[in-house]
């Protein structure tokens, strides 16, 4: 088993406020690590560290890229994906003026570091829309292909973002709520989504949820975040029957 | 030039001219700010209502009654409610559009356009001047200088306009819907603040402002349709300078281009109108929230 | 202007500037102007010659600064071509043809300028060009009126430097086609100097709008006055940008300079500006004289801050001086129509028209080259008084200065006394002999 | 070679095909612009006089629009650009002409010098885009509108008070396109016709060449950008280097326009910078529609051909500005795709009459229109009674 990503001591504060407190933690290849905590846990605030988005106050950021580990700490957010690490949004942001396709190709061109490129004509670049067809098939977009995003329904555009994070091929997912806002058929669509693609692709998978039927279903290992610091981190089993996870966890809902 | 030098040439006349200056800026930028802090929308137009400021202030003395005070009242108000119906009619359909702030800039510019005309179609295009009220028309001599006691009320006048603001805002009730309202509309929208009666009340208030510039500045130049056109650059690099949104700022920025204006002529003669320029693509970079922060500030 | 335009046919503000513009002079021209629109139309279907405007009309084409901070300048412009072509077209035309003016907008922009000048000779076909207010446009201008083999009779726009030969100087572009009725920069200072050397003033400065006209007229005045041995110090200069709204920091540098005379060339509103601020800030009291370049052009007859009384300003053309019959004739006119005396824009204009009816009646021909044959070194009398075009093709007409005093006849400042300079080009050449610039006559 | 030489009349077989063949094809409209090009070059001469100064007003509007429409960034700055293109010709007419001659010969000085000279001035301007892009792009929304404001008005004092005694000062520079003399033939560069021909065949290049990046993978980056920053900083773009490559083609074309709007009026002055110039692009794309790439091109021409049609008739002539002010907010309140996203509404529409026709007959389309007309009636009133959009939601 190796580690992909890694923080050490990672901190954030906002004045006063820490939102991220010493956050040790390693993710390892191919496993799907759930980050639950109750609202102002902090989560948030650790993926947008994760991302580059925010810099932290102290501690580092490690990335495994090219089979070394890389410090990513004071990496801008581009950097970071290019680097492998990819991220979906709890609330839905996607290029709602483009088609799926374009989406797509946006992806794609990034990807592929052809951002430069004024010449070549992404409609008529056969290799590209052949990935981005295989891609809209493993997401179930292909009907909508052309479509444009802003006419989309909610689960729809969830798909899209899905299919975004995942068209830069990342060795690390970060899924920020992936069924925020769904129904039971659209959440449980994107639960069987994300255990055939923890099957099919190489990466590691970090969700934050709080749909706990959805995190049990698919998790290998459950990290409880509160009030910024690790509170739980093992198997689910072992994390959900914690005495001190259900308090926090339940203490705080109940407020 | 020997920067030791430099100091002892800046005479306290220099002084009180980059005051009289500054404040005559302030009255233009204040409703600007304002109007940005709280609503968010950067008016294109407020150089135009700060013209029609003095042209009504101008028309009242002039053919209704002839008394100068009454007509900086009625010119303000007049254009305070010009500023309430633009925004309801133009600018409140555009709160809720996605990117809007663009939208706002252009629909507001072409009020500029439109008030332009309007201003040349009623007053035609020769250039006024309105004279001081008899009270203030006589002149003091500051460090060498002269000054009319009109140049030197401007100065109080805005300073009491500050200070006006500044207690309305920090000390009244409505003053803390205002603040509340500028740092989050959703939240006060939730708490039972009726956002949009509020804002046309804001952009009343600027465009008040804006015409009390105006008209208090009228005797100190001569009035043509373009000096809508010539002023909001000015207030534009004053609230960039101070924040967009800053009553201080609005103040301090003033103050300073104030004396820019009337200190930098005296070196460079090239230099006039490019100082305040290079200050405000300067503080854009370094502070792009301007050097004061926040409507309440 | 905000921006750039293809055209612009201004008429004058249907609200008038004032009251007293309305008359029966405007109906009529917005009525010929609107069968203008129609000839311009057809011209589009069909095709489009140059050269002679039609059957039975003489066309001319007039730019002038209509919109904007200077547009004060263009719409008394246009009250001379008005009176002018009423005038005639009353008396039988220009041998026996109606003549029609075309005043366009040049937004006091070369750019503009050029489009307007294109679209007068190509679009309505023109017979000849004038106008022209400012002397930036008009420098810019000048090489383009010698490509389209054009006249122009320049009204108003004083630079020398249109009347300096090609050549003569770096910046020269006069030209065969280009001629000036009206006064240049030159004459002006030449006066300026005479003026100054009956002063009791030794310290001279300046305080000019930013841009070549500010600088040329405080150039030829130090060269004039050292051409003609006056005794004079030159001090300090200031030249604070077009429309500036407070001159205070300028006139605070100028009066601690301490001069005892300051020439300014500010003109229209900035003037209008600058003479309040000048008065607040003590300025009449601690100088001994100012010398106005400009002041008569818009403030004689605007409700703007007259000059104040004492001080002395030149004009291009005084509406007393001569005492002839043509002036007086002029001035009645004038007045009965508008109610106000008339500045030089108004007379210059109106004798443009009057210069190309000449040239048009004695040559028999609307052709640009019998009319430039026909202006050069043309005699010809208006309400100026007599001149002639010299060889540079500027009107020999004279610099006039006076003292500013206010008429309660004619609710208006006017000069009294008023001291004509001829300014013959042999002596304006002779002072300026030591310097490099041109005299442009 | 002769397998490219297939290629290419292959493909211009195909353009060809489409053009004619299927109904409104991009082809189609490209083929009929192209012959309306040629169509206009024997109007009456000012008729292509007005056209010549429309299409440089297009470029100039097409080319901002890569920065506004396509990427999302309002520039109020970009007449810094277009004078930088005028001065940089001038200048070089000015100072060089004679030395270019010594290089090549007088017959052919002229053509040269305005080849060097427009090199010159889109050099310039991408001299000055570097730093001034690279700077503001770090900025956003109405800050980055302020920046662009305050740069361009940085470089119209520049011009205006002329401290290296370069640009003449509020004067400006006369551009004086000489006559060339090739092999025996002598023509003027700035005869009418000679340069509508120069003008339009740049002008068609430059706009093919924007056409080009937009719908290249540079153009969708940018698009994306437009739409959401930070996601397409999570995908693994630059933000603002993109922003700044952007900025940086955009005031190269904005440039070209320059140079030849300096070669059209014959004169530079430091008008052409003032951020009122900064304006037209903006009206004319807002006119147009922003979100098509034709947007600019029909704002243009409503812009330059409506002014001209105003100047026809005195009355309204004095207060033309007026009928702009009021076509701005209206289309901003009630058109936000412009004039270009209108006419593919009526296009839309009519087709929907049509089908109704077809259906139903006279009494269905009439019934559509009548139906369809109360529909837009009553959501404008509904907006602008209650002030609000349906969406309900707020994206700031």
């Amino acid at each position: 088993m190796t580690t992909v990503l890694r923080t050490e001591e990672l901190r954030k504060q906002f004045g006063d406020l820490v939102a991220t407190d010493d956050v040790s933690l390693e993710f390892d290849d191919q496993h799907v690590t759930s980050i639950i905590g109750p609202n102002g846990a902090g989560k948030t605030t650790f993926y947008n560290l994760l991302t580059g988005v925010l810099q932290p106050t102290s501690g580092e950021i490690w990335l495994r890229k090219d089979g070394d580990m890389t410090e990513i700490t004071d990496a801008e957010p581009h950097e970071v994906a290019r680097s492998g690490l990819s991220r979906s949004y709890q609330i839905t942001n996607i290029f709602e003026g483009l088609t799926v396709r374009e989406n797509l190709q946006v992806a794609r061109i990034a990807h592929e570091g052809r951002t430069f490129d004024m010449r070549s004509r992404p409609d008529a670049d056969e290799e590209l829309n052949e990935e981005i067809d295989d891609l809209m098939e493993l997401t179930n977009l292909t009907e909508i292909a052309e479509t444009k995003c802003d006419t989309l329904s909610h689960g729809e555009k969830r798909n899209v973002e899905i299919a975004l994070a995942l068209a830069i091929e990342p060795s690390v997912f970060l899924l920020d709520e992936p069924t925020a806002g769904m129904n039971p058929t659209e959440t449980e669509e994107i639960v069987s989504l994300i255990r055939e693609l923890n099957r099919d692709i190489d990466a590691t998978f970090i969700v934050t949820e709080h749909d706990m039927g959805v995190v049990t279903d698919i998790s290998d290992r459950i990290v409880v975040l509160a009030e910024g610091a690790v509170l739980a981190d093992g198997e689910p089993e072992a994390v959900l029957s914690d005495e001190r996870v259900t308090e926090a966890y339940l203490g705080s809902e109940t407020v | 030039m020997n920067p030791v030098n430099i100091f002892p040439l800046i005479g306290v006349g220099d002084v009180v001219i980059g005051l009289s200056l500054g404040s005559r800026l302030f009255l233009i930028a204040v409703g600007l700010s304002l109007i940005f802090g709280v609503l968010g929308v950067l008016n294109f137009a407020h150089g135009a209502l700060y013209m029609l400021g003095a042209y009504f202030a101008l028309s009242v003395v002039t053919n209704v009654v002839d008394n100068f005070w009454l007509a900086i009242v009625v010119g303000a108000i007049a254009v305070g409610i010009v500023g309430a119906a633009i925004e309801v009619v133009t600018i409140r359909p555009l709160y809720e559009r996605a990117e809007s702030d663009l939208d706002q800039l252009i629909v507001t510019f072409g009020f500029v356009l439109i008030t332009h005309e309007a201003v040349r179609f009623i007053w035609g295009s020769q250039p006024y001047s309105t004279p001081m009220p008899d009270a203030l028309n006589f002149t003091m001599s500051i460090g060498g200088s002269q000054f009319t006691a009109y140049r030197l009320f401007v100065v109080i006048a805005a300073a009491l306009v500050m200070v006006g603001l500044w207690l309305f805002i920090k000390r009244t009730y409505f003053g803390s819907l205002v603040r509340g309202t500028s740092s989050d509309r959703e939240m006060a929208s939730m708490l039972g603040v009726d956002v949009p009666r509020l804002y046309t009340a804001v952009f009343f208030a600027g465009s008040f402002l804006a015409g009390l510039g105006g008209a208090l500045a009228a005797p100190m130049q001569s009035i043509g349709p373009n000096l809508g056109e010539a002023v909001i650059i000015d207030a534009f690099i004053i609230v960039v300078i101070g924040g967009l949104g800053s009553l201080s700022g609005a103040f301090v920025g003033a103050m300073f281009v104030g004396m820019m204006q009337s200190i930098v002529p005296q070196f460079f003669d090239a230099g006039s109108i490019a100082v305040p320029f290079l200050a405000m693509v300067i503080v854009l970079l370094l502070k792009p929230e301007g050097l004061f922060g926040g409507i309440g500030e | 202007m905000w921006l750039t335009v293809v055209d612009k046919n201004i008429t004058r503000d249907a609200d008038g500037i004032g009251s007293s513009t309305s008359g029966t002079g405007y109906d009529r021209r917005t009525i010929l102007k609107t069968a203008t629109a129609g000839a311009g139309l057809t011209s589009i279907a069909g095709c489009l010659g140059g050269g002679s405007g039609g059957s039975g009309s003489v066309t001319l084409g007039a730019m002038n600064i209509l919109s904007g901070f200077a547009s004060l300048y263009g719409e008394e412009a246009e009250r001379g071509y008005d009176l002018a072509v009423e005038e005639i077209n009353n008396n039988g035309g220009i041998d026996g043809n109606d003549v029609e003016v075309i005043v366009r907008d040049t937004e006091a922009d070369s750019g503009t300028a050029t489009q307007q000048m294109t679209s007068l000779i190509e679009e309505d076909g023109v017979d000849g060009l004038m106008g022209l207010d400012s002397s930036g446009v008009a420098q810019n201008i000048a090489p383009q009126i010698k490509q389209s083999q054009m006249p122009l009779m320049i009204t108003h726009a004083a630079t020398p430097y249109v009347t300096s030969p090609e050549g003569e100087s770096e910046d020269s572009v006069g030209n065969d086609y280009v001629f000036r009725c009206s006064n240049t920069v030159a004459h002006d200072m030449y006066g300026a100097a005479q003026v100054a050397s009956e002063l009791d003033a030794t310290d001279w400065a300046t305080i000019g709008p930013d841009y070549a006209f500010g600088y040329d007229t405080w150039a030829y005045f130090q060269a004039f006055a050292e051409g003609m041995g006056v005794d004079a110090n030159f001090t300090t200069e200031q030249y604070p940008p077009l429309a500036t709204s407070d001159y205070s920091p300028y006139i605070s540098s100028i009066l601690d300079a301490e001069p005892d005379a300051v020439i300014t060339p500010l003109w229209g509103s900035d003037l209008t500006t600058f003479l309040g601020q000048a008065e607040d800030s003590g300025w009449f009291d601690q100088i001994d004289h100012t010398l106005f370049s400009v002041g008569m052009g818009t403030d004689l007859p605007s409700d703007g801050s007259p000059l104040p009384e004492g001080e002395w300003a030149s004009t291009r053309y005084d509406p007393f001086v001569p005492d002839t019959e043509e002036n007086n004739t002029f001035l009645e006119t004038y007045m009965e129509e508008y109610d106000t005396l008339p500045t030089y824009n108004a007379e210059g204009a109106y004798r443009a028209v009057y210069l190309y009816k000449k040239a048009i009646e004695e040559g028999g021909s609307t052709n640009a080259g019998d009319l430039v044959d026909q202006f050069s070194g043309m005699q010809h009398t208006g309400p100026v008084g007599e001149y002639e075009f010299t060889e540079t093709n500027q009107a020999s007409v004279a610099s006039i200065w006076g003292e500013v005093t206010y008429s309660d006849e004619y609710e208006s400042n006017v000069l009294e006394p008023v001291e004509r300079y001829e300014a013959a080009p042999a002596d304006v050449r002779g002072a300026l002999e030591g310097s490099d610039l041109p005299p442009g006559l | 070679m002769s397998t490219q030489n297939d290629g290419l009349v292959d493909r211009i077989g195909n353009v060809g095909r489409q053009a004619i063949g299927n109904g409104w094809t991009t082809e189609r409209f490209a083929l009929l612009g192209l012959l309306a090009l040629v169509v206009v070059s024997v109007g009456p001469q000012f008729q292509v006089y007005l056209f010549t100064e429309f299409l440089i007003i297009a470029l100039f509007a097409v080319a901002f629009n890569l920065l506004y429409g396509y990427t999302g960034l309002l520039s109020f700055g970009h007449a810094m650009f277009f004078g930088a293109g005028a001065y940089g010709l001038a200048i070089v007419l000015r100072d060089y002409q004679s030395a270019i001659a010594e290089i090549v010969g007088t017959g052919l000085a002229p053509l040269a010098t305005f080849v060097v000279g427009g090199i010159a001035g889109v050099a310039l301007a991408l001299l000055i885009a570097i730093p001034v892009g690279y700077l503001s792009v770090r900025l956003e929304e109405i800050y980055f509108a302020l920046i662009t404001l305050a740069f361009g008005m940085l470089f119209y004092s520049l011009l205006l008070q002329d401290p290296y005694g370069l640009t003449n000062g509020s004067d400006g520079i006369f551009v004086a396109l000489g006559g060339v003399e090739l092999g025996g033939t002598e023509f003027r560069l700035a005869g009418r016709r000679i340069y509508y021909y120069i003008t339009a065949t740049v002008v068609t290049i430059s706009i093919y060449g924007i056409w080009r990046i937009v719908n290249s993978p540079f153009g969708t980056i940018c698009k994306a950008l437009r739409e959401s920053p930070d996601r397409a900083a999570a995908l693994g773009i630059n933000v603002s280097v993109h922003r700044w490559m952007t900025f940086i083609v955009s005031a190269l074309f904005v440039s070209i326009a320059g140079v030849l709007i300096a070669g059209f009026s014959s004169v530079a002055t430091p008008n052409e910078a003032h951020w009122s110039m900064s304006a037209t692009p903006v009206v004319a794309t807002v006119i147009g529609g922003a979100s098509y790439f034709g947007g600019p091109i029909v704002g243009a021409f409503l812009y330059h051909y409506v002014r001209w049609g105003i100047s026809r008739f005195p009355a309204l002539e004095a207060y033309w500005e007026l009928f702009f002010g009021i076509m701005l907010i209206v289309v901003v309140l009630y058109f936000k795709q412009g004039a270009a996203g209108g006419l593919a509404m009526v296009g839309a529409w009519l087709r929907n009459v049509q089908a109704a026709y077809d259906r139903g007959g006279a009494n269905a389309a009439t019934a559509f229109v009548r139906e369809s007309i109360g529909e837009k009636l009553g959501s404008m009133m509904s907006r602008s009674t209650t002030g609000r959009s349906d969406d309900g939601g707020t994206d700031r």
